[in-house]
């Protein structure tokens, strides 16, 4: 794929550009922190900025979304909802842009999930390289998210007074040249970009004091460490981690009637097996009862079951749930912990 | 991922239930109703014996339910509910020609073709006779195939013992062995009484050749297994049935995950030797 | 000359509980009793030992139907303890969620609690299979107002955003347009109320007092000014102890409020009457058609004062709104100088001039308070109407009599919920 | 047949009644659906006949006991409306002081007038079936508890904190903002409404089910609340808990 560059003052033209034709998302600012929102002057999108609340997933999977429309008496066929815009995400991270990948693999295994796949694949994920890291809690570079290869239709890169422009796709390309203003690298962009990445890895420092690639065998061998009872003591079962979680992707399934009484829907939620009543069944037994027993499970799904069912590790290092945990429960610690523990 | 690579889905989702009306429905004990359901596109459930499918009752919710009957007897399906929460309370207050909708069957039933030829040890505890229903009948229908059945069966008390017209037939038949205990009797009650791990006091099992099919609430699972494997059974021909609270039954909705693995998707049945790793399972 | 005795339990379409008690011997009125039967809260006990920063949401719950004027009123007592001056931003939308409230309260009385007696139904309810359009119109009307509480302060029924200081989330440009105009739509549904009000039969009646409210130069004061009474003295919010007394009344143990005379009367009416030349425009064209006229001293036309308050309330919110758009919404950080001391913070809600006052310790810890509640306030004029109007409808029947008073009760709108942790109550 | 709904109060600001009446884009449609045939704050016509009870209010005097007792042997469905019939609310706040003293405080001589006992939530005196919590209740949760009890559905209150609604709506947390809440506590259903504000959680809404309430005082603590400010959090309106502890 070609590799691009695009002078920075150009890209307000672009993405006043991109508005006529996509609604564009991207981070803006919220009381002083950043969130991912729909952009609507391209003055408000913050490319410089990171470590958002939540992550862009609510664009693929939404906190709340309408699966079904049905009639209570079952009198019509029950109609699927699937909803889908055309989108662009301007200035996923590469953390975001790895989680992506995770959620990609859960919706399309086994039992394809349409809601999920027909408004990613109406998206275009035009990625921005971090250039430092967001804080103390993020630690992508030991989770391997430092950088990532694909899962992007545009890839942002500043270099002085340009981006250069890694193009992941034909779209992502065909975009670029409908547009006309990005030109053809130089062997000098490439030489840049090669210094730019090269400095970019310097400035990441790695959290663990470990290869990542060990951390499944450490969860295994710790299932029944007291560790998870000091933290089950601590945590508060609030759900913020799972639910600012970037690969985070369990939902509950509710149904609401109109107030004729006749008609509703069906609608799935962002749900957490942190909250107590995650695992009840209906005749009251609650198979995950203990505080310290669905923090372990969170943690091992993590660092243990996603990587076994999908090949890669369910966290990317974003460090979003520390920054949301208000008793500090912090992965860097925990699995460093565990490693010290062996 | 490079979205090019991400499958083409059907915009028919795997949400959308088929319809199916309630045909009868019959009072079991206080507790539990039995009921019969047609698909309304006429077509048969499919069921493997085991397996489960996710009710709505629209307007009031989905819930995932074992399926009763086997799949030799028909193209109308059985479900044995109990009246626990909102969705099987409203089933409760169903009449015949009401209308529901059906998602599955979904799940990996019994392995009915690895057991054929064998001899069959059915072991139900409570509720557990519901999902094994399903496969002692298609094992009765298919009788020849196999060698010894033998039916255990427990409840609490009597008035909890589920199909008891079946259970009499059972009872009668010589090629059965039909054994049933409650833990605590009433003045009517004439059988063994005591926890159903009395029961194996003196039952002959062959280890070579027979495999276990235990379903009951999770304690019951931990000693009725112990008995299997004093009785030499190896641990890959134990098989049992798990409860969890499988709310989307399709993979995603992570509600019924036992440590790394989906209880729909490489359930509800398992066998003991799979169940070792997962220690979150009983 | 007649025996009547008489008790009305439960008045309903109020809120609160309040019965009224008639014993007429040979046409002389033995004893005639308005009383409280709500339970007693206590929250002037309940606030001590509670920190600055809470003391405006727990006096939010007094009522719920007045609950942007308790937690104004709260506001500024504890601003005016701490010397703070708030932002002119923070007085504008203080002044427009007030306007909202006003416009909500007063429609609520209008349409769901007065046109059910003008119209002989029992309730809103049936009018709305009676009078769709009317019914429809009240909820519209009654929405916007809402909304404007929502947007300004998150709830119409007890605010969050406002806090001592501000407001922790002003609204947006936006959101304040969207009201802006809805407002502006408003205005035929406004003057369709005002025709329903002119349609409906009122009671004549006279029956002079002393008519209390705030009075600023700058307007038709809601959230600022000095006690004005129509016997023509003024005095400082500060000094309110000094204008409105206790005194115990003769035939009752209930301790009634009077200022100048036996018994006053806050309000709709008494603001009009104190403030008419300050109405906007269009409330001013709604009290000339609709016959309003200061000084008014028929208690039956609060109704109409109330109507044409609501008209003036909209177009205060569309110039508040103007004046917030014009000048830009800014998030301005709020810094609150906790210190000891004492203050008094007085606005007009719906039915009249609330007084709260409070006292601090240096940490802001709230040591002693007290509330003044506008039905408090009118308990004694209600029955000093009650009194004027039970001879001329003497020879009436009894169900008849008890609808006219429990009709000169309503009128006042009286929010008992309020007043019982002030007022005295005996039970029957 | 229409079911019969009544609304009564008791200790109480009546904010939660209104919030009936603020159902402005709704109300024709439940007017439908039911018949509300004794409903004192906005008609005057009382009937006696009614399934469903939506009770607003605490319990504070001895005689409001016996009223509540006859409107529980009428109603099949009991519901608790609001803050303090569901918690005893902000009621509750005086039943940290003498009694006695808080009569004279507020009455001074006529304090023997007052009738008062320690406020309660109608849970205390009797069975309650569903609770609409908050302080006032949300407008599309009583919508939503209507609606279930229409269908023969039991009403289910979220078992999770405002936390996770917190997250969803994308706010930045209070304690973020140098403030202190009860959100990671306190039961969900208001979508948040009072941080979405820029406030704090109150804990209006009554505690989930099985809080971690001892490491929940840690935060608090960490964040600078003294232990009587810890204990004004919580007794601003889920006092009478502690007291049944």
């Amino acid at each position: 794929m070609p590799l691009k560059v695009i002078e920075k003052r150009d890209v307000e033209p672009l993405i006043r550009h991109l508005m006529e034709r996509f609604q564009v998302v991207g981070i803006k600012k919220k009381d002083g922190k950043n969130t991912y929102g729909v952009i609507e002057s391209p003055a408000e999108l913050r490319l410089d900025s990171c470590a958002t609340i939540t992550s862009p997933k609510k664009y693929f999977f939404p906190q709340r979304e309408t699966l079904l429309q049905f009639a209570v008496d079952g009198s019509w066929e029950p109609q699927a909802v699937v909803e889908a815009q055309p989108r662009i995400i301007f200035g996923m991270r590469p953390c975001d842009i790895a989680a992506t990948w995770m959620l990609d693999m859960a919706f399309s295994e086994v039992n394809a999930d349409a809601n999920y796949l027909e408004k990613r694949k109406r998206a275009l994920i035009i990625g921005v390289d971090c250039k430092e890291p967001c804080d103390e809690y993020c630690f992508c570079k030991s989770m391997g998210t430092l950088e990532v290869e694909t899962g992007y239709d545009l890839f942002f890169t500043a270099a002085d007074d340009t981006y250069i422009v890694r193009t992941g796709t034909p779209e992502g390309e065909a975009l670029l040249g409908e547009w006309g203003k990005a030109r053809e690298a130089l062997y000098e962009d490439r030489v840049k970009l090669r210094a730019v990445q090269r400095e970019k890895d310097e400035r990441f420092k790695e959290a663990l004091e470990f290869d990542v690639e060990e951390l499944p065998r450490f969860l295994e061998d710790s299932y029944r460490s007291l560790l998870w009872d000091v933290l089950g003591e601590k945590c508060l079962s609030c759900g913020s981690c799972n639910l600012v979680c970037p690969t985070c992707y369990c939902f509950n399934v509710l149904d609401e009637v109109k107030l004729n009484l006749s008609e509703g829907e069906r609608y799935r939620v962002w749900d957490s097996c942190q909250l107590e009543g995650f695992a009840k069944v209906a005749t009251g037994e609650n198979f995950r009862e203990r505080r310290g027993d669905r923090v372990r499970h969170r943690f091992f799904r993590k660092g243990k079951y996603m990587k076994e069912m999908f090949g890669r590790f369910g966290c990317v290092g974003c460090g979003r749930c520390t920054r949301a945990c208000l008793v500090h429960i912090n992965p860097i610690e925990v699995y460093n912990q565990l490693k010290g523990g062996e | 991922m490079d979205a090019r690579l991400l499958p083409t889905v059907d915009l028919d989702t795997i949400f959308r239930p088929r319809l199916a009306q309630l045909l009868n429905v019959e009072e079991m004990t206080a507790k539990e109703k039995l009921f019969t359901f047609q698909l309304k596109d006429g077509t048969p459930l499919g069921q493997d014996p085991g397996q489960f499918v996710e009710v709505s009752v629209f307007g009031i919710g989905e819930a995932p339910i074992s399926v009763s009957s086997s799949p030799t007897r028909g193209d109308t399906f059985e479900l044995c509910v109990r009246a626990v929460g909102n969705v099987t309370n409203a089933l409760h207050r169903m009449a015949p020609g009401a209308t529901v909708g059906i998602r599955g069957p979904f799940g990996q039933g019994f392995p009915v073709e690895e057991m054929r030829g064998r001899n069959v040890l059915f072991v139900a505890g409570g509720l557990g006779l519901v999902p094994l229903r399903s496969l002692i009948h298609a094992v009765l229908d298919m009788r020849q195939d196999f060698g010894a059945v033998t039916i255990l069966y427990g409840t609490k008390n009597p008035s909890e013992l589920l199909f008891r017209n079946e259970l009499a037939q059972w009872e009668a038949r010589d090629d059965v062995d039909y054994q049933v205990t409650v833990d605590v009797a009433d003045e009517s009650w004439r059988g063994n009484v005591g926890v159903i791990t009395t029961l194996f006091r003196g039952l002959p099992v062959d280890p070579r050749n027979t495999v276990a099919v235990i379903v009951g609430p999770p304690v019951m699972y931990r000693f009725v297994i112990r008995e299997v494997l004093g009785k030499g059974l190896p641990m890959g021909r134990i098989l049992v049935s798990l409860e969890r609270r499988m709310k989307c039954g399709v993979g995603k909705c992570g509600h019924c995950q036992i440590n790394g693995v989906y209880v729909c998707q490489k359930g509800p049945v398992f066998t003991y030797s799979e169940l070792r790793n997962l220690q979150e399972a009983i | 000359m007649r025996d009547l005795s008489l008790s009305v339990h439960h008045i309903t379409r109020v809120e609160g509980h309040a019965n009224i008690t008639v014993d007429v011997r040979k046409g002389e009125i033995k004893e005639l009793k308005l009383e409280i039967v709500e339970s007693p809260r206590f929250f002037e006990a309940m606030l001590r030992g509670r920190s600055w920063e809470d003391v405006a949401h727990i006096t939010s719950r007094i009522c719920g139907i007045c609950a942007v004027g308790h937690t104004a009123a709260s506001l500024r007592a504890t601003e005016a303890a701490f010397d703070f001056v708030p932002s002119e931003q923070t007085v504008l939308l203080r002044k427009l969620i007030i306007d909202g409230e006003t416009m909500q309260s007063h429609l609520l009385h209008v349409y769901f609690l007065v046109a059910p007696d003008l119209l002989g139904v029992g309730s809103v309810i049936p009018l709305a299979a009676t009078h769709p359009e009317v019914v429809k119109r009240a909820l519209r009307l009654k929405k916007l107002a809402n909304d404007i509480c929502y947007v300004v302060g998150g709830r119409a029924v007890h605010p969050i955003s406002m806090v001592v200081g501000g407001f922790t989330r002003p609204p947006t440009a936006q959101e304040l347009g969207g009201l802006r105009q809805r407002l502006v739509e408003a205005v035929p549904d406004l003057e369709a109320t005002a025709e329903l009000i002119k349609a409906l039969p009122l009671p004549r009646f006279e029956n002079p007092t002393e008519y209390l409210a705030l009075k600023s130069q700058a307007e038709y004061a809601f959230y600022d000014g000095d006690i004005a009474s129509t016997d023509g003295d003024v005095t400082p919010v500060k000094d309110y102890r000094q204008k409105i007394r206790e005194t115990v009344v003769e035939h009752s143990t209930t301790k009634h409020v009077s200022g100048n005379r036996q018994s006053l009367m806050v309000g709709a009416l008494a603001r009009f009457n104190n403030n008419h030349e300050q109405l906007h425009p269009l409330a001013k064209k709604v009290a000339r058609d609709l016959g309003l006229r200061a000084p008014c001293h028929n208690s039956f036309m609060i109704s109409v004062a109330q109507v044409v308050e609501a008209v003036h309330a909209a177009e205060d919110a569309i110039m508040a709104i103007d004046e917030l758009l014009g000048r830009g919404l800014k998030d301005e950080p709020i810094k609150v100088p906790v210190k000891a001391g004492s203050g008094v913070g007085a606005v007009e809600v719906p039915r009249g001039t609330l007084y709260h006052e409070y006292s601090y310790d240096s940490k802001g810890v709230i040591s002693d308070s007290n509330l003044i509640i506008p039905t408090g306030q009118n308990m004694a004029n209600i029955e000093f109407d009650l009194r004027a109007i039970l001879p001329q409808i003497l020879d009436k029947p009894k169900e008849e009599i008890a609808h006219t008073l429990e009709m000169v009760v309503r009128a006042y709108d009286p929010c008992i919920s309020c007043s019982t942790h002030l007022l005295d109550v005996r039970f029957v | 047949m229409k079911p019969k709904i009544a609304v009564f109060e008791f200790s109480s600001c009546e904010g939660c009644q209104l919030m009936f009446a603020n159902l402005e884009a709704e109300i024709l449609e439940v007017l439908g659906a039911v018949e509300i045939v004794n409903f004192r704050e906005i008609m005057t016509e009382k009937g006696d006949d009614y399934q469903i009870a939506f009770v607003e209010g605490a319990i504070t005097q001895e005689s409001e006991i016996e009223r509540l007792k006859k409107i529980r042997e009428q109603a099949k469905v009991l519901v608790a409306l609001g803050a303090c019939a569901h918690l005893g609310g902000v009621n509750c706040m005086k039943n940290y002081q003498d009694q006695e003293e808080v009569r004279r405080y507020v009455y001074k001589e006529r304090a023997e007038w007052f009738d008062t006992i320690p406020a309660r939530p109608l849970s205390a005196v009797v069975p309650v079936d569903y609770a609409v919590p908050g302080c006032p209740i949300d407008k599309k949760e009583l919508l939503e508890v209507t609606k279930s009890l229409l269908l023969g559905k039991k009403p289910s209150l979220p078992d999770y904190p405002v936390c996770v609604e917190c997250k969803m709506a994308e706010n930045i947390c209070v304690f973020d903002k140098g403030m202190t809440c009860l959100g990671p506590v306190t039961r969900a259903g208001c979508a948040t409404i009072c941080p979405t504000f820029g406030n704090k959680c109150e804990g209006c809404r009554g505690l989930v089910d099985n809080p971690n309430v001892n490491s929940h005082k840690q935060v608090l603590q960490e964040h600078g609340l003294s232990v009587q400010g810890i204990l004004n959090s919580f007794r601003m309106f889920e006092g009478y808990l502690e007291v049944a502890k």
